[in-house]
């Protein structure tokens, strides 16, 4: 035995490809350190310093390895430009994440160390996740990424609703991965291999087509990956647990988390299961549908900004699914720009959010923005384009991606779908167009109290603990006004974008 | 005895916890229903392996367990939040969130 | 010629905008300048009528239909309406008659509106109508002809509703204006019918196919147009208008609603001689109407107590000939009585309007008398005019009557019923019209009269509108404060007389048993190739007869209404009691109005407000938005009432997509 | 090649913008300059046009080459009149608001640069895709200028307004679905993708795929329009817009939607359009019968207009699918006229309402006239005008139109004509109700300021002058509106006999 | 003999598995849970998984289930002998029954001849600690490594939830204050408290 260990050869190991996620795992490690020193700056400045150049030098390193396309680590993981696509997304979101927690409650509340730690590692593992090239990864990344966010949903104590929505998550959540696992497990059963490769392969053989076993493990894998991006009927916590979390953390799940759901989707279904495609198409697409229809009726009559967004995020999964059900290099692409405009467009609405929740005793509801169209422009605009831009306006990312996506199903005979997109923007416009018509059209209302009505906060708490009014802080605004202005240039001039999402189409050989 | 009979156990045991997760208000026993689906996984897994006498359903599992390890204790660490916090240990009175 | 022609229209058009546009600057120099300039213009058109006509006739015969072109109006697609003239004899008699009648009334007018807030504006659309009426008469196009047609409308209605500030008259100017419309939508219909088959929209180019034109679409084009000429002409059943529109100043009565507008029914039919003649069916239909509305309007002219409406009521009866008459083919005839027409008719409006000016606007036969002494001159006017119109020789009116029935009793057939409904018609109007002045000039003096007698016009305390006796505002200064008559104004004893001497003479250019025939002659290069013009001629002794009788109807109308009205004034009275039924019948007009109201336009007042308050709420807004947006509602409560909050609940959804998912694929195998 | 028709669509939103930026009353000088210079550059356009030299002043670039966008602007014979109009009445409009102290000026003269950049941006387009985001983008500044500037109360206005937009941008994103398909389903067969109508032709798509993308664009037209029943937003949406705007929406953005039917519906999806030919005459049918019932039953001035609108566009689209080149042109020609009489309409009737104690309700007018003859006399050539009486242009567009229909349709022609009827009632009413009649209790008249003046009478004077002369225009649009109707099953069948 | 094992364990497993659904006492579940814990061991064991069922009794019915009797009678007053969910209990059951179903009908409705068999042949040392460790170290390297991570992030977690902090409400009535709250800086929060790293002094 000792004589067989001795002549064990680990597998090579490609530091350069693996380097973006060793850089998010070794930030949180840092992180985590750092935040134990006692003086305040090390930790309310040092560490998220320390996590945005973590999240800068894996952006930087994702770009070195742009051009990578091999399997690392034992076929464990791919590097490729899907990869790395989705890891600048990632790693734009935890920035602004971090930005956005700046000087938030919930960073506080959990210790900066830890938080940003947290953080980093769900980051990390969202990167796994989408890198995965074999079931198991697939499971580890799913969890990676799970648990930080159980875990961060629920740092803001005083409040129930935070723990409440961190327990619903962890509940409902493990149901998804439970259902994941067990649907990984009887495709590694029908196949006997937890490789992508071997999937694929043993499903290009051809007999195991119809066998239940794998339609049922496909069935499975499918429910337990449509709940990570929040797809109907799997989408119920989504709402919950986005109103529930503190808002930095609702705005890095809603855009890493879903990036990462519908990357894992493209490259487990368009590269494991393409064999299977006419089977799981069709039944991807009506759920595609029907989240649709869920998300945006959904949406309307929300009065809390975050749970409208949550709303929105479910819809917009909805049309981001459209890009895997067509199975097609256009589908790719057109999923991937998406998936930067989404990125765009919700972050500058939550930083707007974040910054009123800041700035009113009203927290995160419609109220929060009402006429800042004259108060606060420079909040106002972001919000609007990120409004127009999640409708679907022309001149905004959003439109231009969701053209993407249509042009997409209707190359991939799914038209109907395309056409479904178009019912839910409209359906979309009734909420988003109250948001932007609060920001512009009614009047500020009277300050009710003069303190954030943050839910739940102890009332017996003392006094300089609870954050009263205060300015939003200027890293927020400019964030806002970033990715506001991103929406809109890249609605205008939407060429890089393409480039990069070209790029990206290269990367699933199957296609 | 045939992997099948290892199956149809892994798939009772799984639908029991699943049956557990709906019926249950304690949240402690629905994170005993969750590991009870995991659980089941892995016993699937295990056949699995079995069946194509290949070790990687075997691994697959042992992180199976890791990971059932650690949401368990995130999801205790939760509730001894909520009880610290003086919330109902009882998912039906989590309703502040809805609509 | 093209110069004269083109100044023909441009010198009214001119006129008519240096009032509108110049208003302020011509009242500063002087309160008159208005008129002046309107009657100048006007008297310029005039001139240039007589030059055209003098060119024309240098013309050779057969060369005598000129077309002038200025630009492409509308061409396209096979379309050429371009902005193009027809000179020929018809169009140039008929300017002759506009601009000549017109002058004469413009100069009337110069003084009966002086003190009329409106006076610039009123010379402004008089001469609006005047260029508009040019336009109809010398159109050589269809598209050319509705402009002129629905132009002629519009003035009309501006001028009815020249006293804005009365519902009545504003509502009066509606009703004319939308019956007229009715009129221009008939026309253009009628020219698609025609356009469909000859491709072109150009008269002379249509005239040259028209026995190519197939029967069934040049008869439904045909009566489209007569639709257009009844409602112009006041035929009926669109003849409504006529009488309310007598709301306007009384000059307008004179030129548009008694003299020219109303007469362009007749012109187009004779304008379209060459396709009537094709569609005989169309024609006679033309024929029953006018004798129908000859004979309906002289029985309500019969019990009619508003003076200028008796005359309207004359009017649309003596239209009514004229329509049968051209309609017939006996068109010269109805032209020289279009002509002789405007001559007393105009007289006789101008008249009245001299008597209303006495009453101080007040215009009901009930409350004159014995105006005869007071006002001498206007009472000549009025005898002069009466006898034309009762058709009593020498005066015009019994020519151009008589050659109309003489035609139409040689034409035979059923012909012979328009010749004795002309003559029945021919009583009735000898009874209203001598009805009319032996109860304004005979009798006792009214108040007013014996106030004129004492060398005072009468002027009313408080001003009224007489329509609906209510109280006028005085500040607004239109109708004007003060009233005018012939009898002390020159500009109207001018006008007046020449009018009353055209009127006594005319008849002499058409003197049967070919002493004269000035009109024939003139019009013949137009109706070259009529079947009618150049095969009907009465034989002397049918002439005869019928100028006997003509006479004899005439002057036993006359003392009708001599009898009834002057020598037992009860007796009037005694047949209204006799004969109720018919009076009531008389005196509501038919109940033309009231059926038309129920009819048509109460189920459309009905079904607008159906749409407003019930259509528009519960389909548009309730169905169609309300129904989306509740399904959407609907559908936004139910994915929220599922989001219960039971974390349970969200894990049992789960389970069942999960459920069906997996239920789908099991499905696939 | 040229730039002209970029810098043409940029000055109105460029003005704007620097309006924005200069803030106050600088604003609207610099509003109004922008909207004036694109008026200049319009008009320059028009004295340049070669009619029958087919697209001019092209401007061809690659927009966005992976889905085969081209920014592709151009001129025509079917947006020429639409281009000058749009760019006349929104000079007009601008200078009309520069009256008005807007509250935040720099935004409204930007919103109001922007909506005019818009409506120019779909016009010039020779690109579905370019059309298709102007047409949407077109509304947004109105969602501004009639949310934040709205005369209506706030908390009436929201939910109107949010109706309005909701319900048009709903027709909007149909027809975005149907452009993408139009140019996938072209692209099939090889050809690389690309929206510019030159390289989309209407025979590459099966009968089946035109009908329903021309339903879909249908849809999107004739919600814009609006046509009935799709004119649920119409009410609320006229009431809740500041006078200026609503005169531009009603002038300028439904011709967009009549010149879409033209310039896309029909040359690219002809078996589509031939199908539904009898379904969308008979909704042009509805709309002039039911808009001219409603227009004489309704008391608000704005719906008065609003509703004759609905009607004058019945007409439109009646001669649009009478699929005939006489009814198309009297369709061009009539959105043409509709646009230059309805502008000054709502100008007046603001006008009038300002002399009536700021009601917008015909029950408190009356008698405005009489201290106001230049008024009145304004009024009275939009509103003859407007009820299309011969001898004006709009006549000459009816005219056509209603000879189109009655060569495809004679009882549809028959019915319609009814409508022409019913238009000389509601215009009447309008101006008689507004103008003339005893003065109404609150009305204190007086005549036009030199302002105002400068707003109505230069369009007052082009409605005179294309009244003389329609061929001006007919001339100019005849060999497009003849490209565009070539492709129909009819047309080919025509030039095949 | 490895049917009757098989039967023993099997049913032992689906009884732990009743037992946590149904027991009403969450010390008892949890004691269900232990027992369905060995016998799903044993079955490990039946088939060949030896490292497998060593670590699935050491680490979870030792371990982890240690950590659980330790909540459950921490919060045990809170939620002693709670009600079995009332609403949509049969609901749960009978969605319960469809997946089973649905499950049973794909495991044993597969065409895979394998399931039918007891297995392939299978090399010396299969299941044992040798070849989970080669697996573990070659193919699976990043896995491991990963899940490592994810242990050290779910302790981390952990901490951060259950850690005492000022200001939230601890007993009725009684704030949470300490000599040490006066020294240490108002929610430092950090793992360094929980273990009272640095301080060193008792709370």
């Amino acid at each position: 035995m000792i004589l067989a260990a001795a002549k064990l050869h680990g597998p090579h190991i490609d530091w350069a490809a693996l380097s973006p996620i060793v850089a998010l795992l070794g930030g949180a490690v840092v992180a985590l350190l750092v935040g134990l020193f006692r003086g305040r700056a090390a930790r309310q400045v040092a560490v998220p310093l320390l996590s945005i150049s973590a999240f800068g030098a894996a952006a930087g390193l994702s770009i070195w390895q742009w051009s990578a396309d091999h399997d690392i680590i034992a076929g464990a993981l791919r590097a490729d430009e899907l990869a790395m696509a989705i890891n600048l997304i990632l790693c734009a979101a935890g920035a602004a994440t971090v930005l956005l927690s700046w000087r938030s409650v919930a960073p506080r509340e959990a210790a900066h160390g830890e938080y940003h730690a947290l953080v980093l590692t769900a980051a990390a593992g969202m990167a796994v996740l989408v890198g995965a090239q074999s079931l198991v990864t697939v499971f580890l990344g799913y969890e990676l990424l799970s648990i930080p966010l159980y875990v961060l949903c629920a740092t803001e104590m005083r409040r129930a609703g935070s723990l409440e929505s961190g327990l619903k998550y962890l509940i409902v959540g493990s149901v998804g991965s439970a259902t994941l696992l067990y649907g990984l497990a009887m495709l590694y059963g029908a196949t006997g291999s937890t490789d992508f490769a071997a999937v694929a392969a043993a499903l290009q053989a051809g007999d195991l087509l119809h066998d239940p076993l794998l339609l049922t493990g496909i069935a499975l894998a499918l429910v337990g990956i449509a709940f990570k991006a929040s797809v109907a009927p799997f989408h119920q916590w989504t709402p919950d647990v986005y109103e529930g979390a503190p808002t930095p953390v609702t705005a890095f799940m809603a855009v890493a988390t879903k990036a990462a759901a519908i990357g894992i989707g493209l490259r487990f279904f368009d590269v494991a299961l393409i064999g299977a495609q006419p089977d799981w198409a069709p039944i991807m697409a009506v759920l595609a549908a029907v989240t649709i229809v869920v998300g945006n009726v959904g949406a309307l009559g929300q009065s809390s900004l975050k749970r409208l967004l949550a709303y929105s995020g479910v819809a917009q999964a909805g049309y981001l699914l459209g890009g895997i059900v067509v199975s097609s290099k256009l589908g790719l692409e057109a999923a991937v720009f998406y998936l930067v405009a989404y990125l765009l467009m919700n972050l500058a609405a939550f930083a707007v959010v974040v910054a009123r929740e800041r700035e009113t005793a009203f927290g995160d509801d419609i109220a929060s923005v009402e006429g800042i169209g004259r108060s606060r422009p420079l909040l106002a605009w972001p919000m609007t384009l990120a409004m127009f831009g999640l409708a679907g306006i022309p001149a905004t990312a959003g439109f231009v991606g969701k053209v993407y996506l249509i042009e997409a199903l209707v190359d991939g005979d799914y038209t109907w779908l395309g056409v479904m997109i178009v019912i839910g923007s409209m359906i979309s416009l009734g909420y988003y167009l109250k948001v932007v018509a609060a920001v512009w059209m009614r009047p500020a209302p009277e300050a009710a109290g003069g303190r954030p009505a943050l839910a739940g906060a102890a009332l017996d708490a003392p006094e300089d603990e609870l954050p009263g009014p205060r300015p939003g802080g200027l890293e927020v605004t400019a964030l806002a006004v970033a990715f506001g202005a991103g929406t809109l240039v890249l609605g205008v001039w939407p060429t890089p974008l393409f480039d990069l999402a070209r790029h990206v189409g290269r990367s699933l050989g199957v296609l | 005895m045939d992997i099948g009979w290892y199956l149809a156990v892994s798939a009772i045991v799984f639908a029991i916890g699943a049956g557990g997760v709906l019926t249950r208000r304690n949240p402690l026993v629905t994170l005993l229903c969750l590991e009870l689906m995991l659980n089941a996984a892995n016993l699937a897994l295990i056949a699995f392996s079995r069946m194509h006498g290949n070790g990687d359903g075997q691994v697959f599992a042992i992180i199976v367990m890791v990971v059932a390890a650690c949401e368990v204790t995130v999801g205790l660490g939760v509730i001894v939040a909520m009880h610290r916090r003086r919330l109902p240990i009882d998912v039906d009175e989590l309703r502040e969130l809805h609509g | 010629m093209q110069t004269l022609a083109w100044l023909v229209l441009i010198l009214p058009l001119a006129g008519s905008l240096v009032s509108a546009l110049g208003f302020r600057a011509l009242v500063r120099v002087s309160p008159r300048l208005p008129g002046v300039v309107g009657t100048v213009a006007i008297a310029g058109a005039f001139a240039c009528s007589i030059g055209l006509l003098v060119k024309l006739q240098d013309l050779p015969a057969d060369g005598r239909q000129v077309v002038f072109s200025a630009w492409d109006y509308v061409v396209t697609g096979g379309v050429d309406a371009r902005l193009s003239i027809l000179v020929d004899p018809l169009s140039v008699f008929m300017a002759l008659v506009v601009t000549g009648v017109s002058m004469l009334i413009h100069l009337y007018s110069t003084t009966y509106l002086l003190s009329d807030r409106g006076y610039a504006r009123f010379f402004s659309y008089l001469n609006f109508f005047v260029f508009s009426m040019l336009v109809l008469v010398l159109a050589g196009n269809f598209v050319i002809l509705v402009a002129g047609w629905a132009f002629v409308g519009a003035a009309s209605y501006l001028l009815i509703s020249f006293w804005y500030r009365r519902t009545t008259a504003t509502s009066a100017g509606i009703k004319a204006f939308v019956i007229n419309v009715v009129g221009d939508v008939g026309i253009v219909l009628g020219t698609y019918f025609i356009f469909r088959h000859s491709h072109t929209l150009d008269f002379l180019g249509t005239f040259s196919q028209a026995d190519k034109l197939p029967q069934g679409s040049l008869t439904a084009g045909l009566i489209l147009l007569l639709v257009g000429a009844f409602a112009k002409s006041a035929q009926i059943p669109l003849h409504t208008w006529l009488p309310d529109a007598m709301e306007g100043p009384t000059p307008v009565s004179a030129l548009i609603h008694a003299a020219t507008m109303v007469t362009a029914g007749v012109y187009l039919i004779a304008r379209m001689w060459p396709l009537f003649e094709q569609a005989p069916g169309a024609a006679d239909v033309g024929s029953a109407i006018g004798l129908v509305t000859l004979l309906v309007a002289g029985t309500i002219g019969l019990v009619v107590t508003d003076l200028k409406r008796v005359i309207a009521y004359s009017t649309m009866s003596q239209i009514g000939y004229m329509i049968m008459a051209v309609s017939s083919g006996v068109y010269v005839g109805g032209l020289f009585h279009l002509m002789t027409h405007a001559f007393f008719k105009a007289l006789l409006f101008m008249a009245a309007g001299s008597i209303i000016g006495a009453m101080a606007g007040e215009q009901s036969l009930d409350r004159m008398g014995g105006f005869r002494r007071a006002m001498p001159f206007t009472f000549l006017c009025f005898v002069v005019g009466g006898l034309c119109l009762a058709g009593i020789p020498p005066f015009s009116g019994f020519f151009s009557k008589d050659e109309i029935l003489s035609f139409l009793g040689d034409r035979g057939g059923w012909y012979w019923a328009l010749y004795a409904g002309g003559y029945v018609g021919a009583l009735l109007t000898a009874v209203y019209t001598w009805r009319m002045i032996f109860r304004a000039f005979f009798g006792e003096p009214v108040p007013e009269a014996a106030e004129l007698e004492r060398g005072h016009l009468h002027h009313a305390e408080v001003h009224v509108n007489p329509a609906n006796g209510e109280v006028e505002d005085t500040d607004v200064g239109f109708p004007g404060p003060d009233h005018h008559i012939a009898e002390r104004s020159l500009p109207m004893k001018v006008a007046m007389g020449l009018l009353a001497i055209a009127a006594t003479v005319g008849g002499v250019l058409q003197i049967p048993f070919g002493a004269t025939d000035a009109v024939d002659r003139f019009l013949a290069p137009t109706f070259a190739g009529s079947r009618m013009f150049e095969g009907v001629h009465p034989s002397d002794g049918l002439t005869l007869a019928g100028m006997v009788l003509g006479a004899a109807i005439g002057l036993l109308g006359i003392a009708i209404a001599y009898h009834v009205w002057v020598r037992r004034p009860g007796t009037s009275a005694a047949i209204q009691a006799r004969f109720a039924g018919l009076h009531r019948l008389f005196v509501n007009k038919w109940y033309f109005d009231e059926a038309i109201d129920a009819l048509l336009v109460r189920p459309a007042a009905w079904l607008g407000r159906f749409f407003a308050q019930t259509f528009e709420r519960l389909v548009v807004d309730g169905t169609l938005v309300g129904g989306t947006t509740g399904v959407i509602s609907a559908a936004s409560a139910t994915v929220r009432r599922l989001q219960s909050g039971f974390v349970r609940a969200y894990a049992a959804l789960l389970l069942v997509g999960l459920v069906a998912v997996s239920l789908y694929f099991l499905l696939q195998t | 090649m040229t730039v002209h028709l970029s810098i043409l669509l940029a000055l109105p939103a460029a003005g704007g913008a620097l309006g924005a930026l200069a803030g106050g009353r600088a604003a609207r000088w610099w509003g109004l300059a922008g909207s004036l210079l694109a008026l200049a550059y319009a008009i320059v356009a028009l004295v340049r046009f070669h009619a029958g030299d087919g697209q001019q002043f092209m401007t061809d670039d690659m927009w966005i080459s992976a889905i085969g966008v081209h920014w592709k602007l151009a001129i025509d014979g079917l947006n020429l009149g639409l281009v000058v109009l749009s760019t006349g009445i929104f000079s007009a409009c601008t200078l009309w608001a520069t009256s008005h102290d807007w509250d935040n000026p720099g935004l409204f003269y930007f919103w109001l640069g922007l909506a005019h950049s818009s409506v120019l941006g779909a016009l010039l387009a020779q690109d579905l895709l370019v059309f298709v985001i102007f047409f949407d983008l077109m509304l947004v500044p109105f969602l501004f200028l009639a949310g934040i500037w709205s005369p209506t109360p706030r908390a009436d206005r929201i939910r109107a307004i949010l109706k309005l937009f909701v319900y048009t941008l709903v027709g909007s994103l149909l027809m975005l679905a149907a452009a993408i398909a139009t140019a996938v389903l072209n692209a099939r067969g090889g050809n690389a993708i690309s929206f510019a109508f030159s390289d989309l032709s209407g025979t590459a798509l099966s009968k089946g795929s035109q009908e329903w993308i021309f339903l879909f664009f249908a849809a999107a037209f004739l919600i814009k329009m609006p046509a009935f029943p799709f004119h649920g937003w119409m009410p609320d949406g006229y009431v809740n817009m500041p006078m200026p705007v609503v005169a531009v929406f009603s002038a300028v953005l439904s011709k967009v939607a009549a010149y879409g039917f033209l310039q896309i519906a029909l040359p690219l999806f002809p078996q589509g359009s031939q199908h539904f030919q009898m379904l969308l005459l008979l909704i042009g049918l509805a709309s002039i019968l039911y808009g001219s019932a409603m227009a004489f039953t309704t008391t608000n001035t704005r719906l008065v207009l609003g509703y004759s609108s609905m009607a004058q566009l019945g007409f439109i689209v009646l001669g649009i699918f009478s699929l005939d080149a006489r009814g198309a042109q009297g369709a061009l020609l009539q959105a043409f006229n509709h646009g230059l009489v309805v502008a000054p309409a709502f100008f007046l009737v603001a006008l009038a309402a300002a002399r009536s104690g700021g009601s917008e309700d015909l029950r408190d007018m009356g008698g405005i006239a009489f201290r106001a003859p230049l008024m009145a006399t304004v009024f009275l050539i939009v509103a003859l005008a407007n009820l299309a009486m011969p001898g004006t242009s709009n006549f000459a567009g009816e005219f056509l139109i209603l000879l189109g229909v009655f060569k495809a349709k004679i009882a549809i022609a028959l019915i319609a004509s009814v409508g022409v009827v019913l238009a000389s009632a509601y215009s009447l009413r309008l101006l008689i109700r507004a103008m003339h009649n005893r003065v109404g209790p609150k009305v204190a008249s007086h005549e036009i300021s030199l302002r105002d003046g400068l707003v109505a009478v230069p369009l007052v004077l082009a409605i005179v002058a294309i009244a003389l002369y329609p061929q001006f225009a007919l001339h100019r649009s005849e060999p497009a509106v003849d490209g565009s109707l070539s492709t129909l099953p009819v047309a080919v069948a025509e030039a095949g006999r | 003999m490895s049917a009757v094992l098989f039967f023993i364990a099997g049913l032992g497993a689906v009884a732990g598995a009743l037992g946590v659904v149904f027991l009403r006492n969450a010390f008892y579940s949890v004691l269900a849970l232990v027992c369905h814990l060995l016998s799903l061991a044993a079955l490990f064991l039946l088939l060949d998984a030896q490292f497998v069922a060593a670590a699935q009794v050491i680490v979870y019915a030792g371990a982890v289930m240690v950590l659980y009797v330790f909540v459950v009678s921490y919060v045990s007053d809170a939620s002693a002998a709670m009600p079995v969910g009332g609403v949509g209990r049969t609901t749960g059951y009978l969605f319960a029954v469809a997946l089973a179903a649905e499950l049973m009908i794909a495991m044993l409705g597969s065409g895979l001849k394998a399931i039918d068999s007891r297995g392939a042949h299978f090399a010396a040392g299969f299941g044992g600690p040798g070849q989970i460790g080669e697996l573990l170290l070659t193919k699976f390297l990043f896995a491991f490594e990963a899940a490592s991570f994810l242990l050290l992030m779910a302790a981390v977690g952990a901490v951060v939830l259950a850690r005492r902090r000022g200001g939230v409400v601890e007993e009725p009535g009684r704030p949470v204050l300490s000599v040490m709250d006066l020294i240490r800086e108002d929610n430092l929060g950090s793992m360094a408290e929980a273990v009272n790293a640095g301080h060193g002094g008792e709370r």
